[in-house]
């Protein structure tokens, strides 16, 4: 395998954007190509992933080129998925030997619908839409498929929260933070029993953008290339009648792909966009009790969906460049109640 | 490339206005298992799955493959679903390929699928936002102009296009899976048939269709064991550019032809038509033939037309093109690249059948997509790279 | 004015309204489940490993693998597997008043499905009570032609 | 028992669609029956309608400049098939509108003009709604209509097609 490092991130989050897609890309997109000190006309291949169900129109990812100035034209390509497997398509990409180097992006705006209820659409369109489930009450479902196989408690939910929330305190892009006492938010009511308003993530808009290298190029570019040491991404049935809830079997097999356990983890970026996932995923990757979690809020400070993903690998790699860390576990979810599950190991030199 | 990759299974479904016999899992399952079949596999031996479709409007389902993929035995594999607007199906075979020369994956899955009659593809593309006026009709609306400035540009007779619709529309009455057949027909009947969007006549406009494409791509030591002849990827190549800036080439663009320089050149065809022996490629309005023969360096600027009208893109011609009838005959969107890529390879395994061009031993698969803006094209040959 | 001042200006904005009625073909599966719930009749079907799937499905979820050709008839009572409150429903979901979403596997399955439970209170609620369908007046052949469960008495 | 075939399952979704500060001048402009392009940085190509950033340069566009409502068909179609969501019926001419002073056509609909009569090269001017109607919207436009000047050589405007 070919070492692949990042040697740039960047990303942008707020509550509710008053500008468009593009206008939110572009800068985040200019800030990584510029950090990574490589020449935009030297990257080569730029992926990028969205969905078009955000802005109720189709081919919305089409407008993105503009920000990236495509010209002369790009080898590109585009998911639809959350950027996390943009940049996996992109790893995949330098690994052919096809090219050296690429910019991976991703974008969307969850404020512009009822985010919960258009999420609905991602269920089984024969025999779950109709009935209309908003995501949050699928959560609620796990959450309490969870509580009751484990004897985990309300409290430890609370708990996940008010440390997402204090850590997010020191984090520019958190929609959501600061102290808050685990009493408090228990003497909250539920919103979809057992979660609470504050187990769910924030409704946020945001881009994020990330530029990777291959081999040495990364080390003369970058002071701390954060080099990517396993990769691998799993998905499992979606009908949450089909599954173990109370667990995430793909993200054990991915965790174990990844090789998560080859060597001593410092930090994790969790993507737990409900308080109780955060302690399904620990268990799946057995992150002992000294691993801290979400050094950045995670999810429950900052989730533009489509993005928050490729941010939990951006925020890892950007702990390690700063030397806060030497290896990581970064990971990225989509679809209804942890459905897919992707794990990447980062080390720093 | 790290690894070579080949082509060891091909499956394709009956291509009809409305597969309404299936769901949709039905669907590309209908494609998926006939691809494990021509390989001799079962599910159990992918490695891992690539879903790929045209914008999620058409079905109404956000992000479908999340409920898609187990219905491909892809339940604790990874998932990969690629939109990269019409060239998606290549696009989709281009990612499926990577993964295999990656050298992470044997033997990979791709499926591209668009079950069209599900909703009404003019609606979807044309969704209607606030504080504009919806004057382009749909990707016909869209398209008629750039013809126009093609026609204009090169000079070419007003019926190249019916041309190339009558060639298209006899190929595919020798392919078993395409949808619109009409026996008989005549260059009358194209000629006669109503005007669009003027220039663009009905019979020179794909239809809409419901259908899957599954392909297989395997690694060298997976494709020897495979009982078929394996048509082996010599190059892969994918190129974008923004819709819209200012002086922008939307006819001959330059995105298409670097993607055909790229392409070449990591293929090593310096005379690709001398070199290569067929094509498929993605011509959704007849006038698109002439225009891409073009742009992938099979004529020079402003004289793809005379390709068409001397024959040398008919079966018997010397560089045979859209064999199965193409997108005339057959458009589930999402599918239509992966299409192309699957025909060409089967003309390399020798499986084309009806429409089977003798002796061909390295062909074209093409795919493009948006507003003339995105490329994914491949070769195949039956010996390895 | 130059774009800093336009900065300052809030952005245009105005209701973008999507809608659409799809058309799904079923297939062979589904369509016999649907023509069951017509009849007021559940039934899941059984995978080549022995499971009862319900809904049926044409494939294993776990393998892909074509699932058997034997419908079995489940239910209709059935237990909660987990559950949730949904206090104020939005306005396409099934029920109008407070209602539970949950997941029920019905007698003779082996796999949950998810459906809404009319309880009145959340106090109802809990992980293993038993439900039956309540259905609505007027079947179609679609899965909301069971309105919702209920609690067994 | 006779198998269900098919479902309906209707998708209404209802969003607040945000256009963006470039799209917002530009609207704002129409309003005023104005038509505002933005000029690019880099390359110094005009932008019309603004769109906040050039695809060829990959930067944002600020210096706002006006154009005219008068231009050059570059290119056209004449649409002669119905199809959801237009705004107007068929057959009608859409053509690519290249405004003098701008360097990227858009697509407006083409009327007082017979349908043979529609070349490329042809002098149009908008037609706007009447003063008190004008809004932050395309349809502030009612279309274009031909004017009594020579056609633009094909030279001219071949790279705007």
């Amino acid at each position: 395998m070919r070492d692949v490092a990042i040697v740039s991130f960047a990303q942008s989050a707020k509550a509710r954007e008053i500008r468009n897609e593009i206008e939110i890309l572009m800068p985040v997109v200019q800030e990584a190509v510029r950090n990574s000190k490589l020449p935009r006309q030297e990257i080569g291949f730029t992926c990028s992933g969205s969905s078009d169900y955000l802005q109720g129109q189709s081919f919305a990812f089409v407008g993105a080129l503009d920000a990236v100035g495509a010209w002369p034209p790009i080898k590109e390509s585009h998911v639809e998925m959350d950027g996390a497997w943009a940049l996996y398509e992109a790893w995949i990409k330098i690994q052919t030997g096809d090219v050296d180097s690429a910019l991976v992006y991703s974008f969307g705006k969850s404020s512009p619908g009822d985010l919960p209820e258009i999420l609905a659409l991602q269920l089984d369109p024969y025999t779950m839409t109709p009935l209309w489930p908003d995501a949050d009450s699928l959560a609620a479902l796990q959450a309490r498929a969870f509580l009751e196989a484990t004897g985990k408690s309300e409290r430890d939910l609370a708990q996940v929260v008010a440390r997402s929330r204090r850590d997010a305190v020191g984090n520019p892009h958190a929609v959501v933070s600061g102290a808050v006492d685990v009493e408090k938010l228990l003497a909250e009511p539920h919103y979809r029993s057992p979660l609470r308003a504050h187990d769910l993530p924030p409704i946020t808009d945001g881009a994020s953008a990330m530029v990777v290298v291959a081999g040495e190029r990364a080390r003369k570019l970058c002071e701390r290339p954060v080099w990517i040491r396993g990769f691998d991404h799993r998905i499992e049935p979606l009908g949450l009648g089909l599954r173990d809830l109370a667990r995430s079997a793909s993200t054990e097999i991915a965790g174990q792909k990844a090789g998560v356990h080859k060597g001593k983890v410092d930090f994790a970026e969790l993507h737990a966009p409900y308080a109780h996932q955060e302690l399904i995923l620990r268990a799946a990757l057995g992150l002992g009790e000294n691993v801290t979690i979400n050094p950045s809020g995670g999810a429950l400070a900052s989730h533009p969906l489509m993005v928050a993903g490729l941010i939990r690998i951006g925020e890892a790699a950007t702990r390690i460049m700063a030397r806060r860390g030497d290896r990581a576990v970064a990971h990225a979810t989509q679809g209804p109640c942890l459905q897919q599950n992707l794990v990447c190991v980062l080390e720093g030199d | 490339m790290a690894e070579r990759s080949a082509v060891i299974g091909i499956g394709q479904t009956k291509y009809d206005a409305k597969r309404i016999d299936v769901s949709m899992p039905g669907l590309l399952r209908e494609a998926a298992l006939r691809a494990l079949e021509d390989a001799d596999l079962g599910f159990a031996d992918i490695d891992a799955v690539v879903i790929g479709k045209a914008p999620d409007m058409f079905e109404g389902v956000m992000m479908p493959e999340l409920f898609l993929a187990e219905a491909l035995g892809g339940a604790g594999k990874p998932m990969i679903r690629v939109h990269t607007a019409g060239s998606v199906g290549g696009s989709t075979g281009i990612v499926a390929s990577s993964l295999v020369e990656s050298g992470v994956f044997e033997r990979v899955l791709c499926v591209a699928f668009e079950k069209q009659s599900e909703s009404n593809a003019m609606w979807a593309l044309t969704v209607s936002t606030p504080f504009s006026v919806a004057v382009v009709a749909g990707a016909g609306g869209y398209f008629a102009p750039l013809i126009r400035a093609y026609i204009r540009r090169s000079g070419a007779p007003e019926d190249t296009g019916i041309r190339v619709a009558l060639k298209d529309r006899q190929n595919a009455l020798k392919n078993p899976y395409a949808h619109v057949k009409i026996p008989d027909i005549t260059f009358d009947q194209v000629m006669n048939s109503p005007m669009l969007w003027d220039p663009i006549r009905y019979l020179e406009t794909c239809p809409s269709s419901d259908g899957a494409c599954a392909m297989i791509f395997a690694s060298e030591r997976a494709a020897a064991k495979a009982p078929g002849k394996p048509a082996w990827v010599h190059a892969t190549a994918m190129r974008s550019e923004p819709t819209m800036f200012a002086g922008r080439d939307q006819v001959n663009p330059l995105a298409a032809r670097m993607n055909a320089k790229d392409l070449y050149a990591k293929a090593r065809i310096t005379n690709p038509r001398a070199e290569i022996d067929c094509a498929e490629i993605y011509v959704p309005f007849s006038w698109f033939e002439p225009m891409w023969l073009e742009s992938m360096g099979f004529a020079e600027e402003g004289s793809g037309w005379k390709m068409t009208y001397e024959g040398a893109t008919a079966l018997d011609g010397d560089l045979p093109v859209n064999m199965s009838g193409g997108v005339l005959s057959s458009n589930p969107i999402g599918a239509s690249g992966l299409i192309r890529f699957a025909e060409a390879a089967m003309q390399v395994r020798g499986q084309a059948g009806g429409h089977q061009v003798d002796g061909v031993h390295k062909a074209l698969g093409h795919a493009y997509g948006g507003g003339s803006q995105y490329f994914s094209t491949y070769i195949v040959a039956d010996h390895k790279p | 004015m130059t774009q800093t001042d336009a900065e300052h200006e809030a952005p245009l904005t105005a209701p973008h309204h999507l809608e659409y009625a799809y058309k799904r073909s079923v297939g062979p599966v589904l369509g016999r489940f649907f023509a069951g719930l017509r009849e007021r009749q559940i039934c899941g079907i059984r995978t080549r490993a022995g499971r009862v799937l319900v809904p049926p499905s044409e494939y294993d979820p776990d393998t892909g693998d074509a699932t058997t050709e034997e419908f079995v008839d489940v239910g209709p009572g059935g237990t909660v597997t987990s559950w949730t409150w949904v206090g104020k429903p939005r306005a396409k979901q099934p029920l109008r008043q407070p209602f539970a979403y949950a997941l029920i596997k019905l007698d003779g399955a082996d796999t949950a499905m998810l459906h809404a439970v009319d309880a009145l209170s959340e106090a109802r609620m809990r992980t293993g009570m038993r439900v039956r369908p309540r259905w609505r007046a007027e079947t179609k052949g679609e899965i909301a032609d069971i309105a919702c469960f209920e609690p067994e008495v | 028992m006779e198998l269900v075939k098919s479902i309906t399952t209707p998708v209404v979704l209802d969003y607040d669609y945000v256009t963006g500060r470039a799209q917002s001048r530009f609207l704002r402009g129409i309003a005023e029956g104005r038509i505002l392009g933005q000029r690019c940085v880099e390359c110094r190509r005009v932008y019309v309608p603004s769109r906040g950033a050039c695809g060829r340069c990959g930067v944002r566009t600020e210096e706002e400049i006006q154009v005219a409502d008068k231009g050059t068909v570059t290119t056209f179609c004449i649409v002669r098939v119905p199809s959801e969501n237009l705004s107007f019926n068929p057959p009608y001419v859409c053509a690519a509108v290249l405004l003098d002073g701008a360097d990227i056509p858009f697509n407006h609909v083409l009327q007082e003009c017979a349908l043979e009569d529609v070349r490329m090269g042809m002098r149009v001017q908008a037609v706007w709604v009447e003063r008190e109607l004008l809004g932050p919207t395309m349809s502030s436009i009612r279309y274009f209509k031909p004017i009594a000047e020579p056609d633009a050589a094909f030279d001219t405007f071949k790279e705007h097609l």
